[in-house]
């Protein structure tokens, strides 16, 4: 399986991403360059974390009108998965195809920490791995990672089952002691309508490897490659008869 | 010409920036102070800008409607 | 454009004195115009020049086996790390501009070490920060101003190093009212290179083009290393031009630019502008590379308009950097810039004549023999006050505290407190390097690319060197290299920050003297030579000047990955052990002198220092990396401000992950004597371990063999208590209200 | 009353922002656009607040008089 890694001027979780990835069995990562324009040949996109283009103005605001964007919507539209994270979620939500935005932690500082997060769903592209009900331990690093929407869109997207991965307490318990930066229903990470894009704060790649504190990362990364091999794979595999 | 664009937050979205500094003016004395909304002011000359451009650099550029609302000055 | 006249006072306001000004002259053979004079009074300033500390650095061991670049040589010095790896590290100051601006001023400070160390041909890998502020307790005007400062700086440290991807981790904090308004803010930056990758800032090779990247210069900071070698006065704010804003961004572009930049090969020398902007980097490339450097003003990308020379030259605008390339490869040169975005320029080229020569256009406006202004600054000698003895502080004269009070009194102390509130502000996790998080005594940090494992760690306790500057400067490289031996480290090295008062007072020069003698020593005795560092004087406020702080950075090696040890207890019914003596008998009588027992409870800054005996010390060390080696200790923590009481309780709180604790203990201290002085005092070269119980046999039999003092204290509890038992008294704690003290203070302090 | 207070960086400062900003624009087709910089724009209700006390906060709290400049005006 192939993944792309995209680099953006100012990205910086890049090289932790390819690392991760190449951890696991079969995986080929590379990088592409914000300037590129095609992502031929890759079966799965990564938007690291990161400061793309400093984040100035907002976080994934400038980001969103690079060169390889065009290619990324491509790619989403053809169903293949895309997985944002930190820095790339806020991208997707920027790029609209994920739904509501990132804004300020609520306390209004940056917070690089371990946090707990639930798997609302395990039938997905990104969860498929694990459990539902099971708390992973993932760091996160962020200042603006407060995901917000507006009603009518957060009524749709918990109805539709979009939210994959909530904040939580060691045992599971959803609340606001949990919360560590004031994201609407506690909300980690959600994935689009169709399945194939996903977008989280918390860093699956800084969880891969026990000497790092989690091997928790783990599940999400396994999680495409399995999809990938149930439908990806079936998928090219009918391109080619 | 010069042209000013002001993004707000919505009203609906929550403001931790807002509320983080209305406690401080509360505490240096300004005890009436309501419904403090901190945003950004982008303030540029663009010589023969036509107005459409400029709401569409407004509208998808300098704000992100999910969460702001914007407004164009354009002064002479 | 015409210069304004040098008349006496425009000498004066450079803070160029007559004698300096004679010096002048004579170098150039004539009076220099108003640029040179600028030019020299930035070079000649204390930041740049050295000129009142370069006799006293002098004294550092610099030479070693692993030192590939020595001190002073180049902008980091470099140490080999084995398999051909090597490592550039260094630490710098930006007090001032802190003081001002300090968002902005930390933020630029960790810009510009990171551009020392890519400068060096390094990946910048990983950073660390020494801060200190006035006291953030309180009411006052002057804790308001305090916590501005605290949470300024450390905003500042996490923008700049978070958005370019180089994780913090690790650092101190200290707050004292000594630094109420001239805070402390010291930036270290460690990088990895090849041995043959090693960078040098030297003009070589006449015809060369000089090239000019990065930022366009603006008015920035003029004459910022100036400011820096100054008191700073009310007047301060209105004296800065411009503060200089830092741009993470374009340095994170940079920094790639430059390394694959000197990848190509086609470099021939680089130099950051840092203090002292294009001034500096021409005429020190030149010096090095024992050649002259001709730039034209009038080439330079330029932010603003209607710029003089002065100006440019004075500049302090940030994320620049001059490259010298070998001619004929300038078609790499644009090529690389080009794909990042980057200003640049050809601004001038290599020559023969020795000369630092500035033209704008056609008119020359600065000709100075570049290796007087370089290395030719004037020295001083300073007066010296005749050394003070500290008088050792009677134990009688302190009443004795309840115990039950005084540990949760001084947990919540923002000096020992966890740091919690800062280093989460801080991304310590980028580059999957961190393998031991802030919150241990070392940091520990695998670099993936060269295959090691590296323990960093920022020390010193200014308490002790304000009481006794030579026993401080020792005790702060003891106390590094034990946090490093803690966590299963050999130290390497050392880079230092010395941070002190207006060196024209004969005090503040005695106390200068004095640390850097007790460093010097320390560092020749734990084989951990001097790398590089930075020196900043004229830390007063009107209140006077500040404790000394001469901070030490120390970086060392682990051998193995089973070697990394942290300081949390780590299983219920592991016992607990403290290698060392529970009071030192050498000041059984005197020994709270500077502890922070005696600053909290009694506001006391009194007394001597702790003893400390280097040899002892060195066995502790060794006898450490033994027990690590060999597996037999779980953890280990050294005692420090606090003493005893407070590294068992750190122990237990942090037993847990991120920095939360459940895991109690349950200890009985032996020893005659006020429980208060036994759990309190602060005596050098002593840890405690935790010790698996089927391993106490061996585990103690290691330390019978280096015949190092032991006592078996207790066992580590499932219970979320911590109970101490001394002598008939008893105390006991839940763990849930010394982590309320502990892990809260700061963040209910700043809320 | 309503107040707004505008915070810009001062001209002589380096505005990274805006500096982005500006290049984001001139990709999206605005040539034209010079001199951008991105400040705050601060609103808020304050009934009977006084002018000598709004300025305060605007110059102490709302803006950083070391690298920026405000602009207070009070709507009625
Ligand atoms: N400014 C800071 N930035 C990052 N980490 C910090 C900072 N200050 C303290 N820490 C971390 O907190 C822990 C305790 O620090 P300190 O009390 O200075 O330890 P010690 O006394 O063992 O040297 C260390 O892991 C240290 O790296
Ligand atoms: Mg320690």
């Amino acid at each position: 399986m192939r993944f792309a890694v995209i680099r953006f001027p100012g990205s910086n979780c890049d090289q932790d991403c390819v690392l991760a990835l190449e951890s696991f069995e079969g995986v080929e990562a590379s990088y592409v360059w914000h300037k590129d324009e095609s992502l031929e040949g890759f079966d799965a996109v990564v938007l690291p974390g990161g400061f793309s283009y400093g984040d100035y103005l907002r976080c994934g605001a400038i980001a969103r009108f690079s060169p390889i964007m065009k290619a990324v919507r491509g790619a989403a539209a053809d169903g293949k998965l895309v997985i944002g994270i930190c820095n790339g979620f806020q991208i997707l939500c920027e790029s609209r195809l994920l739904p509501g935005a990132l804004i300020r932690n609520r306390d209004l500082h940056f917070l690089c920490r371990h946090v707990f997060m639930r798997v609302e769903s395990a039938e997905s592209s990104f969860t498929g791995a694990g459990e539902k009900g099971a708390v992973w331990n993932i760091p996160i690093a962020h200042g603006e990672g407060a995901y917000c929407a507006a009603p009518e869109v957060l009524e749709e997207i918990e109805k539709r089952g979009q939210v994959l991965l909530r904040y939580c307490g060691a045992g599971g318990e959803v609340g606001e002691e949990t919360n560590p930066n004031g994201s609407v229903g506690n909300i980690a990470g959600i994935r689009n309508l169709e399945g194939n894009v996903f977008g989280l704060m918390p860093h699956p790649e800084r969880a891969c490897e026990a000497g790092l504190g989690s091997t928790d990362g783990r599940f999400i990364f396994q999680s495409m490659i399995q999809a990938f091999r149930k439908t990806g794979a079936t998928k090219t595999g009918e391109e080619a008869a | 010409m010069k042209v000013i664009v002001t993004v707000l937050p919505k009203t609906t979205v929550l403001d931790p920036q807002g509320a983080a500094t209305a406690e401080a003016m509360k505490h240096l004395g300004l005890e009436s102070v309501r419904g403090v909304r901190v945003g950004k002011s982008i303030q540029f000359e663009a010589q023969g800008a036509d107005e459409a451009k400029l709401h569409e650099i407004a509208r998808d550029l300098l704000s992100n409607p999910v969460m702001e609302d914007y407004k164009l000055e354009i002064l002479p | 454009m015409s210069n304004p006249e040098i008349t006496p006072e425009v000498i004066a306001k450079h803070g160029i004195t007559p004698e300096e000004f004679e010096r002048i002259q004579k170098i150039l053979g004539r009076d220099p115009n108003f640029t040179e004079l600028g030019v020299f009074s930035v070079m000649w300033s204390e930041h740049c020049s050295y000129k009142n500390s370069k006799p006293e650095l002098r004294k550092f061991p610099t030479t070693g086996e692993r030192v590939l670049v020595k001190a002073g040589e180049e902008n980091a010095g470099v140490i080999d790390i084995g398999d051909g790896w090597a490592i550039a590290f260094k630490i710098e100051s930006h007090n001032h501009p802190s003081a001002v601006e300090p968002f902005q001023g930390a933020a630029t400070g960790v810009g510009g070490i990171i551009r020392d160390i890519f400068t060096m041909g390094a990946r910048p890998v990983f950073s660390m920060n020494s801060l200190r502020f006035g006291s953030i307790e309180g009411d006052s005007d002057a804790a308001k101003t305090n916590r501005r400062l605290f949470a300024g700086v450390v905003a500042g440290i996490s923008h700049y190093g978070n958005c370019i991807g180089i994780p913090t981790i690790g650092g101190e904090v200290y707050f004292d009212d000594s630094y109420a308004g001239n805070p402390l803010v010291n930036v270290m930056c460690l990088g990895v290179l090849r041995h043959e990758q090693i960078a040098r800032g030297a003009a070589s090779g006449i015809g060369n083009p000089v090239f000019y990247v990065g930022a366009e210069t603006g008015r920035d900071g003029l004459a910022g290393a100036a400011f820096a070698s100054r008191e700073l006065t009310e007047e301060s704010k209105e004296d800065r031009p411009a503060v200089q804003v830092g741009d993470p961004f374009r340095e994170k572009l940079l920094l790639e630019a430059c390394l694959e930049l000197l990848a190509s090969g086609c470099v021939a020398g680089i130099q950051d502008m840092g203090a002292a902007g294009l001034t500096c980097s021409t005429c020190e490339t030149a010096s090095r590379g024992g050649t002259g450097v001709e730039i034209d003003v009038n080439l330079v990308p330029k932010r603003e308009v209607g710029m003089t020379p002065y100006e440019i030259l004075l500049s302090e605008s940030q994320e620049r950097m001059l490259v010298i390339v070998h001619k004929g490869q300038e078609a790499t040169v644009r090529e690389i810039f080009e794909k990042w975005d980057l200003p640049y320029a050809e601004v001038g080229t290599v020559k023969d004549d020795g000369k630092m020569r500035v033209m704008e256009g056609d008119r020359v406006a600065v000709e100075i023999p570049a290796s007087k202004l370089a290395d030719d600054a004037p020295i001083y000698n300073r007066e010296v006050a005749p050394k003070k003895v500290a008088v050792p502080l009677s134990v009688d004269s302190v009443p004795e505290g309840d115990a039950g009070e005084i540990l949760p009194a001084l947990l919540a102390d923002p000096s020992i407190a966890s740091k919690r509130w800062v280093w989460r502000q801080y991304d310590h996790m980028v580059r999957l390097g961190a393998t031991v998080l802030p919150g241990s005594d070392a940091a520990v940090f695998i670099v993936r690319e060269a295959g090691k494992i590296l323990a960093a760690t920022t020390d010193c306790n200014a308490i002790y060197c304000l009481l006794d500057p030579r026993e401080g400067g020792k005790i702060a490289v003891a106390e590094a290299a034990r946090n490093l031996a803690c966590s299963g480290a050999v130290p390497l090295a050392v880079t230092d920050n010395l941070n002190f008062g207006n060196p024209h007072k004969p005090e503040n020069f005695l106390q200068l003297r004095e640390a850097v003698e007790g460093l010097a020593e320390a560092c020749r005795f734990f084989g951990t030579p001097v790398t590089g560092g930075n020196v900043s004087l004229y830390n007063e406020s009107p209140a006077g000047a500040i404790d000394p702080t001469p901070t030490v950075g120390m970086v060392g090696i682990i051998e193995r990955p089973e070697c990394v040890m942290t300081q949390g207890f780590r299983g219920a019914g592991d016992a607990i052990y403290l290698l060392g003596e529970v009071l030192d008998g050498a000041c059984a009588s005197s020994g709270l002198g500077g502890s922070h027992y005696l600053k909290r409870v009694y506001g006391k800054k009194e007394g001597t220092p702790p003893r400390l005996d280097m040899g002892t010390e060195k066995r502790l060390h060794d006898l450490l990396r033994e027990l690590i080696g060999g597996g037999f200790v779980k953890s280990a923590h050294d005692c420090a401000e606090g003493g005893l009481a407070v590294a068992l309780a750190e122990s237990c709180l942090s037993s847990g992950k991120d920095g939360c604790g459940h895991l109690g203990a349950s200890v009985k201290i032996e020893g005659a004597g006020r429980a208060d002085v036994l759990l309190f005092n602060e005596a050098q070269s002593r840890v405690v371990v935790s010790v698996e119980s089927g391993k106490e046999k061996e585990f103690l039999a290691a330390v019978s063999r280096a015949g190092y003092p032991v006592s078996r204290l207790g066992e580590v509890a499932p219970t979320g208590r911590l109970s101490i038992s001394v002598g008939e008294k008893e105390w006991q704690w839940s763990l849930a209200d010394l982590e309320f003290a502990w892990g809260g203070a700061i963040g209910r302090l700043m809320a």
